[in-house]
């Protein structure tokens, strides 16, 4: 009895650290294997389109991870986090085509100019609080937004610009190589997911979560929120330039939606579809909006749809109306999001058990509250 | 008094306005190292306002506030906060989606450093963890510790504010109505843990209260506010006894 | 001299066009404080509809351009209703997730005006004289703007007099920050948020028909494409406060004008960058109260 | 409607946050007169209780108000039999002005204005102020008088004198005692002496179920049933003494469960 | 299961079928073009192969993709399609989607034909793209042609400040150092709401001859403000007429405009081919329009190439080269050397039609007379 009541807590304490492990080796064997998903994946998870899909949802899953560490951990509330997305897909495929740096070293500056990018901008920006930071962030972003359709001989304007892969390893180029890039973008989410752990777990985290409940009560702590929140957003925004990169890579090119505020509400809606403050639910909320939008478009050109009567037709083969009111179901009504929903059920059966093991203690003293039962 | 550096807290001149509504006006309080001084006062005198300037929470338009001879007035709220200078809010302030326990362990993890570390990690066994616990059962929210701060009662809610003073190890303790909304029955036990709180921290403690026994019990120095000034600085004794007090505060002498 | 005169009157038109399709997502905004996303999709339909009211009666008439006001209006104020009853209504004080239902119904709705109406330009001929011009100080003034001018200053006083004259400005600033405070008062605050959605939608609604006639046609993109301007002038007029909405927009615009003419067309630079200094100036606006 | 049934019947009222039951079981009723207190510890469910009655939270079992079911109703159709309510943590509309505050609260042609401006006359002083801006005790003042600005059948008040300076306290006590002659009141209120001036019942709650139901005085004269309910040892709450009230809530199973 | 170990390509070496990829947008941004050239596509191919879909033997096996205007879905969406063993992928009218696919064609070795991009740097960019529409050098070109002898005026370009507009105003640059002209230009950026400083900024140049090229939702407007300050009454000016949709917008200053541009419209031309293809269109319910000639190029080209190159991708290219067919603009002459598309436009003008306007042809440009300029190719694009 014992035994089986110590197994069972070492499982709920390293269960989620095991199933994640299982996840991540299950995804990076993908590529050798032949598994169709009817309606999910566009082919066999082996063929390049397949990988191709995986992958941008790996980059967007790693997008919202880092967008999970502002809203859901320190509750900022961004409208401008494409700007360093932007930042690092541009950045890579600038100084690739305009100087001849190395591969690698193209990256690390990169990564270097996207941090310094949101210290700088985020150091202006959090200088104020709640809708006005969000105001702020959007200009901010507009204004990258507008760099790049203005400045067309460096950004290609609204065509974007493409890789020169002359400077990219060989791994990383053609559509073969797709299984490379596939599992470049596994290991950035890999990364992205342990640095957001980390910041989580760590005192900073702590303290940012605290700064999101209540800052004049952190400041009569003794704390500042702003440095809290400066460094929370710093790494957020190095996270994004990430994700950035390996998108360029991975689409063979970036264009200006990459720096569109439209792309931070896509993060948002994922992130919340996930579950706000949930590193899981960021990923899976990344991972379904970006299928639901990819495969969507596909089953409103489907057969299916053609053969329709024209008021059902008319707006199902417009993908984003489908997707748009799938996105509101969730909202409506599954409060928390995916991980959220599940996190409650899960807690709630936990619950009970508590409940029922300390009943037998309950009745000896009425004026301590008692833990209160769940319905 | 004198204007000896060994004042803990001394506020000179301390006015404020808002408007064109005069909040605090020529406020003067000399308070020494250890002393546990009172605030009383009507509705509106001020009492909160003159802990909101103190601890940095509103500026006032003149005079000049010291802590330990030094001048504080112009420096920021968490500044203050580091200088040693810790306070409770009459409408509590807590961190609504943290536990109770993690309430009082963020504050009982400021004064070891590190705070925006991104190499230490908070553990339920270290020092602040384990003082926090301590703390939390002295307080009597033991029952309560893992729920959310923003989801106990009122009264738990006081007592919690309480306990993240508690821990801080603030030289200069502002506490504004600690007592109110505090069950009956648990008013006496309160009392006592601010009381040992002012014994083991060796701190100067300023406290507004409408529960004047419980005040009266607790310090030894009362300052009378009226209209945003003060008006009496006084033993308790003499505060009760004084007219002023009686009538326009206490309602007594009618 | 006539090209001062004409920056400061088209500035004046283009604010007065701002502010129609602001005006109800700030009456929205600052009482309710749902950021509403399907505004751009209420606009868009309250223009198509018009459009649709212009096809089918004779759209050079005056009487045909009134009726689609009015009709645009009206079928604004139905979607925003709807929208409040059924979307905003059951996350009451869930303030992300209204603001994102409004997000996945700008999709849904603009995406099922593509497929109705399709993405090309649908253009509209209104009375003739709203194509013609009239000349001020040698100034040539497209008349379409005194019709702009006109309407944003009759949406601006009814709005402030709704405030004014009736309870339902304090019934929603109280209920937004405690519904369950104003209900305990004996007040049924849902119909009052739904009343001032509606409000905000038939503002929406007419100022897409009016949109539609200023652009000379209409696409299901019309209101996302001056939403941007919208939030702008919004935020920094403050968000309590529609005249704040209204100064802002001619503000934004006579800016814009100015930039336009002489400073080789960086009128949308001059928004955006107006944007953050107003706030790190003023965190609340330029009327909004100081926190 | 005889005068005898009680004006609210409260029976099994069970009531829950966010799917959390914070309120078990609870049965009590409050006649059609005089002042009946909801007493207990803190976290015992009285605020719970008393949002439960209005449908401010959710809530099962049966509340009956003058004879009629209101357990299924909205809270704003209750109010307006009727009922006026002083919240526990003021819930005064801060970026409303004092003014707009009260005026909200009217629910009939002529308010009682000049009784509330008599009551609290720093309100009518600061009329345009925001309320937000208040001082603790003056948004107090405005949340009592939301209450008493209408004819009312039954006032639910939860702990109304809390912040308020000693003589406020008194005077609301008066203005409390004033209009129970008229309107039957049900209390929460920790302030013992309060509770001893106003009350003629008590109901004690003791972790989430009705405990104890009696009369005010004798209840609150039997030390020993006090120490037991409520945890205060007689003699504490006048002296401000500090007798250490550790493990008071220790066989509360003596109580006389309703 | 796991993956099989020859992957990708396997699908062209069969021999009897060719996988096709067609990709468009259906919706978003470009989605009011991209049926358009779907239409042409479907109908030429009809046409050439006589419903049997079959050429030499090889069937052609079409999938139909919509990339929604979005870069995202293009490119994942080709991704696919090659990995899934098309060696042929057609379509576009979104550059941002066919640049990344040029490049995907020259890394992967398929053949890549676009379709409404009209982006100049298509011309020339590698060895496996072909382009199937007008490029924007063209269009300039043929507005020169049809203007007359500029020697000595000014010229200026009034367009949207994108990529597309900076390269009309290259374009234009060019063309008008070639004719002894000069310059000028004015670009509005997307986002304006109010056009009248920058008809203001037209008016007080001193060009005589202003070519606008214009298109999308905002034309109504843009033209409106032309007309109040008086640009249309005292400048010449020229323009492109884009697809039908547009016409009602410009349709009531159309009389102010003297050189109307069109790359094609229903009723330029009236030979067989394009009575057949029209016949075709008509059975979907469509319409002709402007780029359904575009589409049916993609058709021809892609029949072609199956004929001479059979599946082989260098083959299909070597075929390509060079090749000269009839199209529904009359002869096209694919440029071997960058790929370029030597072919005829239209001056067109509109007239009122009942409530509406009708296109009717002024006269046919040349194609050798406004072709784009030859591409010189760089080392990069090689590779
Ligand atoms: N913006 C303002 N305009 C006018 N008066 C103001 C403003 N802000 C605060 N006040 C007034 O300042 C006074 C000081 O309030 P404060 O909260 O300090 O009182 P207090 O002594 O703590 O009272 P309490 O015992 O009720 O808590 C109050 O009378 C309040 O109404
Ligand atoms: N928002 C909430 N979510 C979940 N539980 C809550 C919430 N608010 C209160 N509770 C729980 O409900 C129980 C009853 O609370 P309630 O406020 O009714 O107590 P009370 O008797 O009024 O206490 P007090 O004397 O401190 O005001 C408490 O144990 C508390 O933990
Ligand atoms: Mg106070
Ligand atoms: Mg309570």
């Amino acid at each position: 009895m014992i035994a089986m009541k110590l197994s069972f807590d070492v499982l709920r304490k390293s269960g989620p650290f095991i199933i994640g492990a299982v996840l991540v080796i299950v995804m990076a064997l993908l590529p050798m294997l032949n598994i169709v998903i009817p309606g999910v994946l566009p082919g066999p998870t082996y063929q390049p389109g397949s990988l191709a899909l995986l992958s941008l949802c790996m980059v967007y899953a790693a997008m919202a991870l880092s967008y999970n560490l502002l809203l859901g951990t320190s509750g900022l509330l961004s409208f401008g986090h494409a700007l360093y997305f932007g930042a690092g897909a541009y950045g890579l495929g600038i100084l690739l085509s305009r100087t001849g740096l190395p591969f690698w070293v193209s990256t690390g500056v990169g990564l270097v100019g996207g941090l310094a990018l949101a210290l700088l901008s985020g150091a202006v920006a959090l200088r104020t609080v709640g809708i006005a930071f969000a105001m702020v962030t959007l200009a901010f972003a507009q204004t990258g937004s507008l760099f790049v359709s203005r400045s067309s001989s460096l950004t290609g304007g609204e065509d974007g610009i493409t890789v020169n892969t002359m400077n990219v390893p060989a791994a990383f180029v053609g559509i073969l190589n797709t299984k490379n890039l596939y599992w470049l973008a596994l290991v950035v989410l890999v990364l992205v997911y342990l640095v957001a752990l980390w910041v989580d777990k760590s005192r900073l985290g702590h303290v940012a979560a605290a700064t999101r409940e209540n800052e004049l009560r952190l400041r009569v702590l003794g704390l500042r929120p702003f440095t809290t929140k400066l460094i929370v957003f710093a790494i957020a925004g190095l996270m994004a330039a990430a994700a950035g990169m390996v998108y360029l890579l991975l689409q063979s090119g970036v264009g200006p939606k990459a720096v569109n505020y439209d792309l931070t509400v896509t993060i948002l809606v994922m992130v919340v579809l996930g579950g706000v403050g949930y590193r899981w639910g960021a990923i899976v909320g990344g991972f379904v909006y970006t299928l639901l939008d990819q495969r969507l478009t596909a089953l409103a050109q489907s057969d299916a749809v053609d053969s329709l009567p024209a008021f059902l037709r008319v707006p199902l083969s417009q993908p984003h109306f489908l997707l748009g009111i799938v996105f509101i179901l969730i909202v409506m009504f599954s409060g928390g999001g995916i991980a959220g929903t599940v996190d409650s059920r899960i807690r709630r059966r936990d619950w009970r058990r508590a409940a029922e093991a300390a009943l037998p203690r309950a009745g000896g003293d009425e004026s301590v509250a008692r833990p209160r039962l769940r319905p | 008094m004198m204007n000896t550096p060994h004042s803990a807290l001394k506020i000179e001149g301390l006015g404020l306005q808002i408007g064109g509504a005069t909040i605090l006006k020529d406020v003067e309080l000399d308070i020494m190292p250890g002393a546990r001084v009172g605030v009383i006062g009507p509705n509106g005198a001020g009492k909160t306002t003159l802990f909101n300037a103190i601890s940095g929470v509103v500026r006032p338009t003149s005079g000049r506030i010291l802590m330990d001879g030094r001048d504080v007035t112009r420096l920021d709220v968490s500044k203050r906060a580091r200088m040693g200078l810790g306070r409770t809010f009459q409408t509590s302030s807590i961190f609504p989606k943290l536990t109770i326990f993690e309430n009082v362990r963020l504050a009982a993890q400021v004064s070891l450093g590190g705070n925006y570390s991104l190499l230490r990690f908070p553990r339920r066994s270290d020092a602040a963890s384990r003082l926090a616990a301590e703390t939390i059962e002295k307080v009597g929210l033991i029952h309560q510790q893992d729920a959310f701060a923003g989801e106990v009662s009122h009264g738990d809610k006081r007592k919690l504010e309480i306990a993240v003073l508690m821990v801080t190890d603030a030289r200069v303790v502002l506490l504004d109505e600690p007592m109110a909304g505090v069950a009956s029955g648990e008013v006496a036990a309160l009392t006592e843990n601010i009381r040992s709180m002012h014994a083991e921290q060796q701190s100067t403690l300023l406290m507004v209260e409408h529960h004047i026994d419980v005040l009266m019990g607790l310090v030894d120095k009362v300052a009378v506010m009226y209209s945003g000034t003060v008006l009496a600085f006084d033993t308790p004794q003499n505060i009760m006894n004084n007219p002023l007090v009686q009538s326009a505060y206490l309602g007594t002498s009618a | 001299m006539s090209s001062v005169v004409l920056v400061l009157i088209t500035g004046l038109g283009v604010g007065a066009l701002y502010f129609l399709v602001a005006s109800g997502l700030s009456l929205i905004y600052g009482l309710m404080n749902v950021l509403n996303f399907a505004h751009g999709a209420f606009i868009a339909l309250g223009a198509l509809i018009g459009w649709e009211v212009a096809e089918h009666t004779d759209a050079a008439s005056w009487w045909s351009f009134l009726l689609s006001l009015v009709v645009g209006a009206v079928v604004g104020a139905a979607f925003a209703a709807f929208t409040e009853l059924v979307l905003i209504r059951p996350l009451y004080q869930r303030h992300i997730e209204q603001v994102l239902v409004t997000v996945g119904l700008s999709f849904a709705a603009i995406a099922l005006f593509d497929g109705i109406w399709g993405q090309d330009l649908h253009s509209v001929k209104g009375p003739a004289w709203l194509d013609e011009v009239t000349v001020v100080a040698g100034a040539h003034i497209a008349n379409i703007f005194w019709v702009l001018i006109v309407a944003a200053v009759l949406v601006l006083g009814g709005l402030s007099l709704f405030l004014r004259k009736t309870r339902y400005g304090k019934i929603i600033r109280a209920g937004v920050e405690n519904r369950a405070m104003v209900t305990a008062l004996g007040i049924d605050v849902r119909r009052a948020f739904t009343l001032v959605f509606s409000i905000g939608g038939a503002a929406a609604g007419l100022g897409g028909v009016l949109a539609m006639h200023y652009m000379t046609g209409v696409t299901p993109e019309i209101g996302s494409s001056l939403l941007i301007f919208a939030f702008i002038v919004i935020i920094i007029g403050g968000t309590e406060s529609l005249v704040g909405t209204a100064v802002a927009s001619v503000i934004v615009a006579v800016l814009q004008q100015f930039a336009n003419t002489y400073l080789w067309g960086t009128g949308d630079f001059i928004a955006i960058v107006l944007l953050p200094i107003v706030l790190l100036l003023r965190p609340s606006g330029l009327f909004g109260k100081r926190a | 409607m005889s005068a005898a049934t009680p004006i609210l019947e409260v029976e099994h009222l069970s009531a829950s946050i966010a799917g959390q039951q914070v309120v078990e079981d609870v049965s009590f009723t409050v006649p059609r007169s005089g002042v009946t207190a909801l007493l207990g510890r803190n976290g015992v469910g009285k605020t719970s209780t008393l949002r439960g009655i209005l449908g401010l939270i959710q809530r099962r079992g049966i509340v009956k108000f003058a004879g009629e079911r209101i357990d299924t109703m909205q809270t704003y159709r209750i109010v307006q039999k009727g009922i006026g309510y002083v919240p526990e943590e003021r819930e005064v509309f801060s970026k409303l002005s004092v003014a707009e505050n009260l005026e909200l609260a009217e629910r009939q042609k002529n308010p009682h204005r000049e009784f509330v401006a008599r009551l609290f006359p720093d309100l009518v002083q600061r009329r345009d102020q925001q309320a937000g801006t208040l001082s603790g005790g003056q948004q107090q003042m405005v949340s009592v008088a939301r209450a008493l600005l209408n004819d009312n059948q039954l006032l639910l008040v939860d702990e109304p004198t809390k912040g308020l300076a000693p003589k406020i306290v008194n005077e609301v006590a008066d203005a409390l005692a004033a209009a129970s002659k008229t309107v039957p009141i049900l209390l929460v209120e920790q302030n013992l002496e309060v509770v001893r001036r106003l009350a003629d019942r008590v109901v004690v709650i003791v972790g989430g179920r009705v405990a104890h139901v009696g009369d005010a005085a004798a209840t609150l004269d039997d030390a020993d049933l006090v120490r037991r309910l409520l945890g205060v040892h007689v003699g504490d709450s006048a002296h401000g003494g500090i007798a250490p009230a550790r493990n008071a809530g220790e066989g509360a199973e003596g109580g006389q469960h309703a | 299961a796991c993956a099989p170990q020859s992957s990708g390509e396997s699908g062209a070496k069969d021999g009897a079928t060719l996988k096709v990829g067609f990709v468009t947008s259906e919706t978003g941004s470009w989605g009011a073009n991209g049926p358009m050239v779907k239409d042409g596509f479907k109908a030429g191919l009809d046409y050439l192969t006589n419903g049997t879909d079959t050429v030499k033997g090889i069937k052609i096996n079409v999938t139909y993709n919509d990339d929604a205007s979005d870069p995202d879905k293009g490119v994942s969406t080709v991704k696919t399609l090659v990995g899934g063993g098309a060696t042929v992928i057609i379509g576009t009218g979104v550059s941002a989607v066919a640049l990344p696919t040029a490049q995907l064609a020259a890394q992967n070795h398929f053949l890549y034909i676009t379709g409404g991009a009209s982006s100049d740097a298509i011309t020339g960019i590698n060895k496996y793209t072909f382009r199937a529409a007008t490029s924007a050098g063209q269009i300039v070109n043929a507005m020169g042609a049809a203007a007359g002898d500029l020697r000595g005026k000014k010229v200026l370009a009034y367009s949207i400040d994108s990529a597309y507009g900076q390269s009309v105003v290259a374009g234009l640059t060019r063309y008008a150092k070639t004719q002894g002209a000069t310059t000028e230009s004015v670009l509005v950026p997307s986002t304006v709401t109010d056009y009248t400083p920058f008809s203001q900024q037209v008016l007080n140049s001193g060009a005589d001859l202003v070519w606008v090229s214009w298109s999308g939702s905002t034309t109504g407007a843009m033209w409106q403000s032309l007309k109040q300050q008086g640009v249309l009454a005292k400048k010449t000016v020229a323009s492109l007429l884009d697809a039908s949709w547009s016409w009602d917008a410009i349709g009531p200053v159309a009389s102010d405009i003297p050189l109307l541009i069109s790359p094609y419209f229903d009723g330029a031309n009236d030979s067989d081919l394009v009575k057949a293809v029209n016949k075709n269109i008509a059975k979907s319910g469509h319409k002709p329009d402007t780029y359904t000639a575009d589409g049916y190029n993609a058709a021809a080209m892609l029949v072609h190439a199956i004929e001479k190159g059979g599946t082989d991708v260098d083959k299909m290219i070597n075929a390509l080269e060079g090749y000269s067919f009839e199209g529904m603009r009359g002869p096209v002459t694919i440029r071997a050397t960058d790929h370029g598309l030597i072919e005829g436009m239209y001056q067109s003008k509109l007239v009122a039609n009942g409530g509406s306007y009708k296109a009717e042809l002024v006269k046919r440009l040349d194609g050798d007379q406004i072709a784009q300029p030859e591409v010189k190719p760089t080392p990069a694009a090689s590779r």
